[in-house]
């Protein structure tokens, strides 16, 4: 079992912190810019990191993370780059978990056991496959946890009880709820409480809710009924307006929402 | 995750629900009577069966085997797609579904599928690449005849599966109204298995008639994008109860020759996921998908149907390409030799054809399949000769 | 020259001989073989038999009847035109003509003569007038693909009379070696025969296809321009041993719906002599042709075939108008409400069973001749389109 | 049988004097214009005129003939009008034979019998039906004959000696050979001898060649083969091309034409 992650299991509801999670796509503009936006969302606040190794087809992105997903493809990233920047990340940084998510096949065309083996020492603890449904996944998972990693399951609308029952059994780590498939989210916070409700009773492990979040309000309406929130276009969005203060800008807006999230507990 | 296996349901966990029931009332829907309502369709509706031509002219000039033709330019809408349709769009009606989300590269699909929609009444959206979609005025003016939303699509990915991607993008929203008809082979579970299913039948036709004639075919080819098409043809040559031992050629694009383009993945591509399904992937050694850089959007796939990978795998079939210049002749020829118009992509099955007869005697038999009339492409002649371009 | 006698072959000295010659090959090509091979072009070829529709969203929109479509647009080509020119061209090549040289309007039997001529090897001239040919760049372009050479035609005459005149003209000077093939029901013997016996397998598909679906047709509708694809459909069903007393009726332009326009020689028109033959002709007092204002090309024809003359004496079948508007409505009904494409001379007979099936009950009957799928009508739509007009 | 016409049966080859046959479209350009013109020809040197009925579609005229036709017809010429300048040129010639060409549906729309009455009362001598072969003839020629007018027949290069045999027996007044039918004419003078030969072996009534003639020239050369010539588009020609002087012009081109048919039994 992954240590990093491990603190959050059983955690809610008695924890009342939500979870922030912010993702950066790799490369986008540059490794080492990404490299330098993970502090800059770790000083905002954030708990958790994605980082999302670029593929040429991110057909399950939403607008804003394909169009970062296409400038990173230029840098042409692949795991060797990953691996360095998770374990330069990790010689300052013990507790934050880092998540890796890509696409199936770049996992396959790599080798499946060499990027675990690569992530493992670099000193990354989750990783997500967008394309990779529950029923595909019980060998990855299995090679994963030989070297203590979480295979990142999702969860979205279409997501049944009866199968969310099914696949919490042996979840790890975090629950991503993807309440959009790559396109805009419409949000009703009614049926949104009355889904996380339902599935809360299953899951010894945090809901983390994926829900083109824009701003410290859209995080705190969303934390009223999940345990996180997952942040990526909007951060994505942030670095394609570039310029010399993105880092800056990174922070603040973690910050931000980080204090919202924070009030949550208050409300 | 065993290297052996192709096929399978690899979507993001929001469509696996969706395409779960998709399977489910699939298998139901199996029975006696939802066979007779499609065959139905079929016959009284999109004109099956087809004819198997015999090409007497152009046999003769190849001075070897006989070339035969399977007919799908004779389908309503002028493709092989109006059968897919008629399943897919007779699948979503059952489930009660009244919205018909699909892509589209050459428009034929669409127009499949918009026909299907107006007669069944159902609501009927196509996304469509907007290079594509400019380079099928004709395609494009039909669906929007029959009251499709016809979808442009902008972005980086070029061809059909950048239209896919954002049917399932929309698809996704609105899955428990809408049903998701898929052109391709190489999609998700059951969508393989569906369109060979649905497919099939134009194999099946072309057993009969060739045991009409009292023949067996020394091979069958077609063209090959997705393969879907391919597989229907096959699909019948490979049953258990197929009574010859016919060659299967899947043909692809080679693109202009050079052999590092073109659209090949059965010939140049790896074992992969893309799609959503395990199959030959056209990838870099990063695991990145190819451009496919060919003339024919039809044939624009860098992943086929799961079946072609598995009977690559067993030597059941065998994959070739020609370029797309080989193409355009082959179809020119028919046209000119023949009096019959073939999609661009029949072009290809048919380059590899007239190559073959040759080596061949006058008492040995080729099938060809026509996947298409190329109607379509008429309307960019037109457009084209309108900018002074030759038609 | 009594007043009840239609038919005949009124041509000049120059062309009498030369159709006498083809009456009598296909007198001597009456035979098994000839017949044999005929059907098999037919069904290995064309696509026949073309499918007889049942328009059910169509028939529940009218409240009453039940309403069929016979098929000619899944033909090769996409028109009926294909059945015509098969038959044709095998008798050209029989006598051992290797030039076979008609006139179109739509373009249809040009597209239709051209496919036949690329596949038997024979020079194909098609004389359209230069208006049509404007109009229709999409079969102009077909023609040529298939290796037609395409004559444009000048002068005052609108419409496929005077291309059919410049064809004969042009004939007269080769007609040793070439062939004549007439697009027109309204023409000199032995053509209203050869073209109603050629077509007439429509009519005989469509009695068995409905004996196979256990119904009796309270109408046959069809279309009628020179008449020859309604004489296809009518005439099974007006043979001696048809089953059913289906009424047949005829429909023509009435073009914008003043009764002194459009294009219905056998709803106003008089006996008279034109095109060869004795039929009824639109005409006026001095016996000058009238012209035909109609938009649609395929049915401005101011004379009909001799067999529609006699089955008017007869009261065998009945002749009505529906205005151009009327059947531009209809056929776009049938695309938006069937999924089904329909050259625009359908939308006559359909807007006429339009009308009709509200009148009867839903356990009637009708059919509708289908007799092309119209596709040309899409280049003309994509010029209009660039043009800034709708599609 | 037809007095005017019967001159010719049987005078051939006795006669030596090639026959000139020139013909006018009716109301081309006006009804009074066709009227002088019959005058003109006759002045110089014509031997019969051929008045042509317009029809809205002259299919199997040529192209020349086809335009004079369409000026005709905005004079809306009927019978009437046809009847009146026949009656008039009577007035004044008693012997030059007119024959009134047509197609087929103006004399059904007048009524056939009408017609003929007409045509008889007014002078005319035979009646050529374009569109009317042998075949479809047999009543016209009955009621014809009645009325002692000739049912002019055509004969072309397709008609088979057979064919021209049978209808020679019956034939009146002229044979007019037209060697195309509303085409150029490829002019082969071996081969035009040869079927001149063969068929005047079989009839007694003279051959007139209708050869899209344009000059003396042709003229002649026509006519040592043929009885005789038929020149219709060279006239309708210079009718076109109008002017103060088209009736001189046509009376100095005719009277070249006889000249040099004059000169052909000097040849
Ligand atoms: C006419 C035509 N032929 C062939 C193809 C390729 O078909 P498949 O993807 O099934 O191989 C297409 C695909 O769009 C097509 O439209
Ligand atoms: C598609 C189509 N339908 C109907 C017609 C009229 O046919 P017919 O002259 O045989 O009545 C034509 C004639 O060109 C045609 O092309």
């Amino acid at each position: 079992m992954n240590q990093r992650l491990a603190p959050w299991r059983n955690a809610f509801p008695r924890r009342t912190r939500p979870l922030l999670m912010t993702a950066l796509v790799v490369g986008d503009p540059f490794l080492e810019a990404t490299r330098n936006y993970m502090n800059a969302l770790v000083e905002g606040g954030a708990d958790l990191l994605e980082l999302v190794l670029p593929f040429s087809d991110p057909a399950f992105h939403g607008a804003v993370m394909r169009r970062a997903n296409e400038r990173a493809l230029n840098e042409k990233v692949g795991w060797e780059g990953l691996y360095k920047i998770i374990a330069d990340f990790r010689l300052g940084e013990a507790e934050i978990p880092v998540i890796v998510t890509t696409y199936y096949n770049r996992l396959l065309a790599a080798g499946v056991s060499d990027c675990i083996e690569g992530l493992a020492a670099a000193g990354a603890d989750g990783l997500m496959v967008m394309d990779l449904p529950y029923e595909e996944a019980a060998t990855l998972k299995g090679l994963l946890e030989e070297r203590d990693l979480a295979l990142i399951q999702a969860v979205a609308p279409t997501t049944t009880v009866t199968r969310f029952r099914h696949i919490a059994k042996e979840a790890e780590g975090i629950f991503v709820w993807t309440g959009h498939c790559g396109t805009e989210v419409s949000f009703d916070p009614a049926r949104f409480d009355e889904q996380m409700r339902k599935l809360r009773q299953f899951s010894e492990i945090p809901l983390v809710a994926s829900m083109n979040i824009e701003s410290g309000e859209d995080a705190r309406k969303i934390a009223r009924s999940a345990h996180g929130v997952l942040v990526g276009s909007s951060l994505a969005w942030l670095v394609e307006g570039g310029g010399p203060d993105v880092e800056e800008r990174l922070r603040t807006f973690v910050a931000d929402l980080r204090i919202n999230l924070d009030a949550v507990q208050e409300d | 995750m065993s290297g052996q296996s192709f096929g399978g349901r690899y979507v993001p966990e929001c469509l696996w629900t969706p395409m779960q029931e998709v399977a489910e009332a699939y298998a139901e829907n199996a029975g006696e009577e939802s066979r007779r309502r499609q065959a139905e369709w079929l016959t009284r509706r999109v004109g099956r069966p087809t004819p198997l031509s015999h090409l007497v002219a152009l046999s003769r000039d190849g001075g070897g085997a006989q070339i035969w033709a399977k007919r799908e330019d004779l389908c309503q809408g002028g493709s092989f797609c109006a059968t897919s349709a008629v399943s897919q769009a007779l699948l979503a009606k059952r489930m009660g579904r009244e919205h018909l989300i699909g892509a589209t590269a050459t428009g034929d699909f669409g127009v499949a599928l918009g026909s299907m929609g107006a007669a069944l009444g159902m609501k009927v959206t196509i996304f469509i690449r907007r290079d594509d979609m400019e380079a099928e005025p004709f395609n494009t003016a039909r669906m929007r005849q029959l009251g499709v939303e016809v979808i442009p699509v902008a972005g980086a990915i070029t061809g059909r599966r950048q239209a896919i991607g954002e049917a399932l993008r929309q698809f996704s929203q609105v899955s428990d109204s809408a049903f998701y008809a898929s052109s391709s082979l190489a999609a998700p579970n059951p969508y393989p298995r569906i369109l060979r299913e649905a497919l099939q039948v134009i194999g099946s036709e072309c057993r009969e008639q060739l045991s009409r004639e009292a023949i067996e075919a020394e091979y069958i080819v077609a063209p090959v994008g997705s393969g879907s098409f391919a597989a229907g043809l096959f699909g019948a040559f490979l049953a258990e109860d197929a009574p010859t031992n016919s060659q299967l050629v899947g043909v692809q694009s080679g693109g202009d020759g050079d052999s590092t383009r073109g659209a090949a993945p059965l010939v140049n591509g790896r074992p992969g996921v893309y799609l959503g399904t395990r199959s030959m992937v056209l990838q870099d050694e990063q695991g990145q998908i190819a451009t496919t850089p060919t003339t024919a959007s039809g044939m624009a796939m860098p992943v086929a149907g799961p079946q072609h990978a598995r009977w690559l795998q067993q030597g059941r079939a065998h994959y070739v390409t020609v370029t797309d210049q080989e193409a355009l002749q082959a179809r020119r020829r028919l046209t000119e030799v023949e009096g019959i118009f073939a999609s661009r992509e029949s072009g290809y099955a048919l380059a590899y054809s007239l190559k073959l007869a040759p080596t061949l005697e006058p008492d040995q038999h080729i099938v060809v399949g026509i996947s298409g009339s190329g109607i379509r492409e008429l309307g960019s002649s037109l457009q084209g000769a309108e900018e002074g371009k030759p038609l």
